[in-house]
């Protein structure tokens, strides 16, 4: 098995309202020490390793449906993990 | 990451730089002309902008013109964020249509949602409270994986953005076809209420009162979105692409709730909403039309980024942002107001008198510009137009019947069809409740909203069949309308006005252009024969992906007077035993029409003919009608023509069901797309008084055995639980996107 | 007798619980915007539905840190009715007033309705004017409505009789048990994702919710009306 | 200035529709090798370190606003970086 660990985070310039709010929140309860928040998607995905490159799939499941390129970066690091 | 090095004012003119910008030759020269030297990067930014046609309608201005827009009911006609009519006891109702097709194609949720927010801003800029939204869609085919994407999501940014602000989403309407592939149509209307002194300028009046920025932060998102919008659809777009703007419906919520708050202020003089082109546009109009100039500072401006360029603030399209001028010294009971809700309130010019829109940004004046030459002055052009082969074709073909075998099996297809199947799927993720007004919530022909504390109540409707503008424009054009009108009337309202929203192809084709013109005569010569004139609206051009336009589609956004909350009608039959008649006669017409989609699979001919002076006659009547009690139900026959009317009246009702009798060929009584028509339920204690005001042909009744039955000289030829067809109507939709 | 409405930033729904109290049940109510620090002057506290704070991160998450929370803990503790619908109840389930989480709805979608509910303890002082087993007509509209708790609570609810509604016929939102509202151990906290001030005109579809309100205000009456 | 990432998952015992329905969305496009899908938050905070130890100032934000601990789990990494 193979576990992949996906991050998905919103690209510069683009607004994080989700972010802002949580980071006046913060402000609210006194952590004015924090300076930004940026809020993203992380998607654990469990797989069975198959001929294609694990890579070439990931790339491609990401593209395809994980994240929204227009407005979305992603990045992932793969585990490979011993079958139960 | 910014431009650093910005092209110099030579290096522009030499090497062109202002076509990236969509700004030709000739335009260029008018821009030197005009300023008397050249433009310097920021300024042509300005320029680019404001001269593009989402902002200066440069292209479709002399067709605008042809709308009648004046009548007694009007208080404020197009021109302002949204037009306002008269409702009595000192109310009046804003609304307005608005397209966000481009955006919408390439990130459909955040596209409509951001589409939805701009809307309601330029309906609260007018100092009203937005009631209610609606909206307008068009796509592709559902087979399609993209297609069902983009409905997918565009849908539910609707939802995101009006159910989060706390508006309901109470109508619309959604077309399927293949013309929208590529290139989907989203248009969002917003109705708003408005008590008359209330009622708001864009207009930046008074030498020295302050200019204020108010709500979000401006960064560098939608940078040249106005730009964008005005041009085709191709791959070489992917580059040029700003980054997207995201709605925050949180953030406007707050921003609308302090508004109306603000404006009940002496302090303020004018507002307006940063829509396309943001900053520009918002100073220079509201300058433009109270005849004076403005200067800003733009390190005042509120900044979500840093290093950002006076250039890319005074282009971006952050969302959820308005300009306010305020009378002079009063800044701070402003700012207090809005830090009530946690809003920036920042004072970032003010109002000068040499009809100059002046900018400094770091100590230097980076702008200097007449604001009539952005606003007003705008270049305007009358493109050739032609008529296109395929219309003279079309208008050659004789009326012919589609070849049907089994009626019954067609009428259980034709529900299917996504354009009429139900559209619950849709609706269910509006909150089409909140705010408790929503007395008839999306499924009957117009929605319908009271007026707290009267006795009155709204109806409101999108309509437009595109099939028929197609076909012929100028007929198409009529229908919208007198649909619409439709709607408004089988709700039991009183049209008053429409919005509309003009989606078409590129202008620069003749052909296109000539698809514009005939579509708004015939818009037109409708408003004034139904007494309902355009306060309002928008134009979309350049809808086309890889160079095929979509069908013409001139969106009809229409809102009509209730008097009374007792005359509220819907489509849905009451009771068993009551009389069903047929409004108007029916002739062999299926040019456009669902069935002639459906055996064909593609649309020709004729457009179904619309003679106007009988559309308001019977329009009259039936309102007549309704306002004297004496109909139970009431609903326009539209798409699948007399069969699905008789079947969508049925629906819903717990177990009423149909019995019709129809003569002649059942084809064309069932399906035939003819205009005018209704089908009215009336209980039989009203017979007599409602057939001495409505030509009516009475064809039958309703049945408290859950079935359709309709025969055809004394032949059945549909008899069949209603269930089986309203499984079929009701699941459609959900079954084509699993 | 007289409620408060809150108001967080981001809800919507105020103004419908507003006039359901004054126009259809004839009581007093007045907003009370999220900063406010005394609600002793009230005798029932209403937390409507909408989305405060934009629900970004979860539900209900940044509202309950509202000054005013601190405030409608004290009612709470003193025995006050306090209702939370919809996004009210959400911020009742972050605040710890309630037990249990809030997740999507199972099907990931919005959704606005009117469904079927079911009255499954009708002695609370919020359903006493119902039956039990009554099923009446309540409009829902949410995105996140799907109830989550451990075993060990939900046989405490169970237990307790803290479950007053379920749904009746298909769940919509996937809710554990069915569920969708409950109260507090003490009974005088109710938090539920159906509107019942969206049910109180029969003009609008239904006024099955008026008894919810008026069991409040009967029980209020009772408990401190010295009839003469 | 300090970066903290911070993921937010939903517990074990907890259903997460949402990986269930990416999961059935990734198997319509053919990744049948994919066994599991779970979706948690990704939260980037930058803060500007203070007295406090900032695991306890990151441990006390996580439990009382960004996770609710009732269906959540959190973890977190801090990397210091270094002041622009
Ligand atoms: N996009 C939409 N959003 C909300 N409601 C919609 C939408 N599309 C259709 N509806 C609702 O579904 C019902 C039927 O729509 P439609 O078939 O277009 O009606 P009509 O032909 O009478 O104009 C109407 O009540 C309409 O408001
Ligand atoms: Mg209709």
């Amino acid at each position: 098995m193979i576990k992949v660990k996906i991050h998905v985070t919103l690209r510069e310039s683009v607004l994080d309202p989700q972010g802002t709010a949580v980071k006046s929140s913060l402000h609210a309860l006194n952590y004015h020490e924090v300076q930004d928040v940026r809020i993203g998607k992380y998607l654990e995905v469990t797989l069975e390793p198959t001929d294609r490159p694990i890579d070439e799939v990931v790339k491609e499941m990401c593209e395809r449906l994980l994240a929204n390129t227009v407005i979305e970066n992603y990045e992932y690091e793969v585990e490979e993990a011993v079958t139960k | 990451m910014s431009l650093l090095l910005e092209p110099t004012a030579q290096n522009i003119k030499d090497e062109k730089i202002y076509k990236e910008m969509g700004l030709t030759d000739e335009e260029f020269g008018l821009v030197e002309k005009i300023l008397g030297r050249l433009p310097n990067y920021t300024e042509l930014g300005l320029f680019s902008v404001m001269w593009s046609e989402h902002c200066s309608y440069k292209n479709s201005k002399p067709l605008l013109k042809k709308f009648p827009v004046t009548g007694e009911q009007v208080l404020q006609g197009p021109g302002e964020g949204a037009g306002i009519v008269d409702i009595g006891d000192g109310q009046a109702v804003a609304f307005k249509i608005e397209s966000h097709n481009h955006p919408s194609a390439i990130e459909p949720y955040q596209g409509a949602a951001t589409g939805v927010g701009g809307i309601i801003r330029d309906v609260f800029s007018m100092g009203a409270r937005p009631i209610a939204i609606l909206n307008s869609l068009r796509f592709g085919e559902l087979d399609s994986a993209r297609v069902r994407y983009l409905f997918e999501e565009v849908v539910a940014g609707i939802a995101g953005y009006g159910n989060c602000i706390g508006i309901p989403t109470v109508g619309g309407e959604i077309q399927f076809d293949a013309s929208y592939d590529g290139n989907p149509l989203v248009n969002a209307m917003c109705v708003g209420l408005i008590d008359h002194k209330d009622i708001q300028k864009g207009q930046a009046k008074g030498v020295g009162n302050t200019v204020m920025y108010v709500g979000a932060k401006t960064g560098r998102d939608g940078i040249h979105g106005a730009t964008f919008a005005s041009e085709e659809l191709s791959d070489a777009s992917e580059e040029k692409r700003p980054a997207v703007q995201v709605g925050d419906p949180f953030m406007e919520k707050l921003l609308l709730e302090a508004c109306l708050e603000l404006i009940k202020s002496d302090a303020l003089i004018g507002i307006q909403d940063m829509g396309a082109a943001g900053l520009t546009s918002s100073s220079a109009e509201m300058a433009s039309k109270a005849g004076s100039g403005i200067e800003m500072n733009l390190d005042l401006v509120p900044q979500r980024e840093t290093g950002m360029t006076a250039y890319e603030m005074m282009l971006s399209e952050s969302q959820e942002r308005m300009l306010i001028v305020i009378e002079k010294g009063r800044e701070q009971e402003i700012q207090e107001l809005f830090h009530k809700y946690d809003l920036d309130a920042v004072a970032v010019g003010y109002v000068t008198d040499d009809h100059n829109l002046r900018l400094t940004h770091n100590g230097e004046v980076v702008a200097d510009v007449p604001v009539d030459a952005l606003a007003e002055d705008a270049p305007v052009y009358h493109k050739p137009s032609s008529e296109p082969a395929y219309y003279r074709e079309f208008q050659a073909m004789e009326n012919k019947e589609p070849e049907v075998e089994n009626v019954e099996e067609t009428l259980l297809a034709l529900l299917k069809q996504p354009t009429i199947a139900s559209k619950e799927w849709v609706y269910d993720q509006y909150d089409y409740q909140v705010r408790t007004n929503t007395i008839v919530t999306p499924g009957s022909d117009a929605a319908v909203l009271r007026i707290r504390g009267t006795e009155k109540a709204l109806a409101m409707t999108t309509d437009c069949n595109s099939r028929y503008l197609y076909l012929d424009p100028e007929t198409g054009g009529k229908i919208a309308v007198a649909e619409a009108s439709r709607n408004i009337i089988c709700s039991g309202g009183k049209p008053l006005a429409i919005t509309d929203c003009l989606n078409f192809g590129s202008p620069d084709k003749p052909e296109i252009f000539w698809q514009m013109e005939k579509a708004v005569d015939g818009m037109s010569e409708a408003c004034r024969e139904l007494n309902s004139p355009v306060i309002g609206g928008n134009v979309s051009l350049y809808n086309e992906t890889n160079g095929t336009a979509v069908y013409p589609t001139p969106v009809v956004g229409m809102v009509g007077l209730i008097d009374n909350v007792k005359h509220i009608t819907t489509q849905s039959f009451k009771k068993a035993g009551d009389l069903v008649y047929l409004i108007g006669d029916t002739k062999t017409e299926f040019g456009g029409s669902e069935l002639q989609k459906l055996v064909h699979g593609k649309i020709f001919g004729k457009a179904p003919e619309l003679n106007l002076d009988i559309e308001k006659l019977r329009q009259q009547q039936l309102l007549e009608a309704i306002q004297q009690g004496l109909v139970a139900s009431a609903h326009d026959l539209a798409e699948g023509g007399l069969a699905v009317a008789l079947a969508e009246s049925a629906f819903g009702t717990d177990g009423l069901g149909v019995e019709a009798e129809i003569d002649g060929s059942a084809v064309t009584a069932l399906f035939s797309e003819t205009q005018s028509r209704f089908l009215v339920s009336v209980s039989p204690e009203h017979k007599e008084a409602f057939e001495a005001l409505v030509d009516a042909a009475h064809i039958g009744h309703v049945t408290a055995q859950s079935a359709i039955f309709v025969r055809n000289g004394g032949q059945a030829v549909i008899n069949r639980p209603v269930k089986d067809f309203e499984d079929s109507w009701r699941g459609a939709i959900s079954c084509l996107l699993s | 007798m007289k409620f408060a409405v809150i108001v967080f930033p981001g809800s919507n729904c105020d103004i419908d619980m507003y006039h359901a109290i004054k126009d259809e049940l004839g009581e007093e109510a007045e907003y009370v915007w999220h900063d406010e620090g005394d609600l002793s002057s009230y005798d029932g506290i209403l937390l409507p539905g909408g989305f405060s704070y934009g629900d970004y991160l979860r539900s209900g998450s940044i509202a309950r840190f509202s000054n005013v929370m601190k405030e409608v803990v004290k009612a709470a503790e003193e025995g006050k009715p306090v209702l939370g619908v919809c996004n009210g109840f959400q911020i009742l389930l972050e605040a710890g007033l309630l037990p249990g989480a809030m997740l999507r709805n199972k099907e990931l979608k919005f959704m606005c309705r009117t469904v079927g509910l079911r009255v499954e303890n009708a002695k609370t002082m919020f359903t006493s004017d119902y039956e039990k087993d009554q099923v009446i007509q309540i409009p829902i509209a949410h995105g996140e409505g799907n109830y989550y708790c451990d075993d060990a609570t939900f046989n405490e609810l169970k237990e307790n009789g803290q479950i007053a509604f379920t749904y009746e016929g298909t769940n919509p939102n996937g809710s554990l048990g069915d569920i969708a509202g409950i109260t507090n151990a003490k009974g005088n906290v109710l938090g539920m994702m159906p509107h019942p001030e969206r049910a109180v005109d029969s003009l609008l579809g239904s006024a099955d919710g008026l008894k919810l309100f008026q069991s409040i205000v009967k029980h209020w009456r009772d408990s401190n009306v010295v009839t003469a």
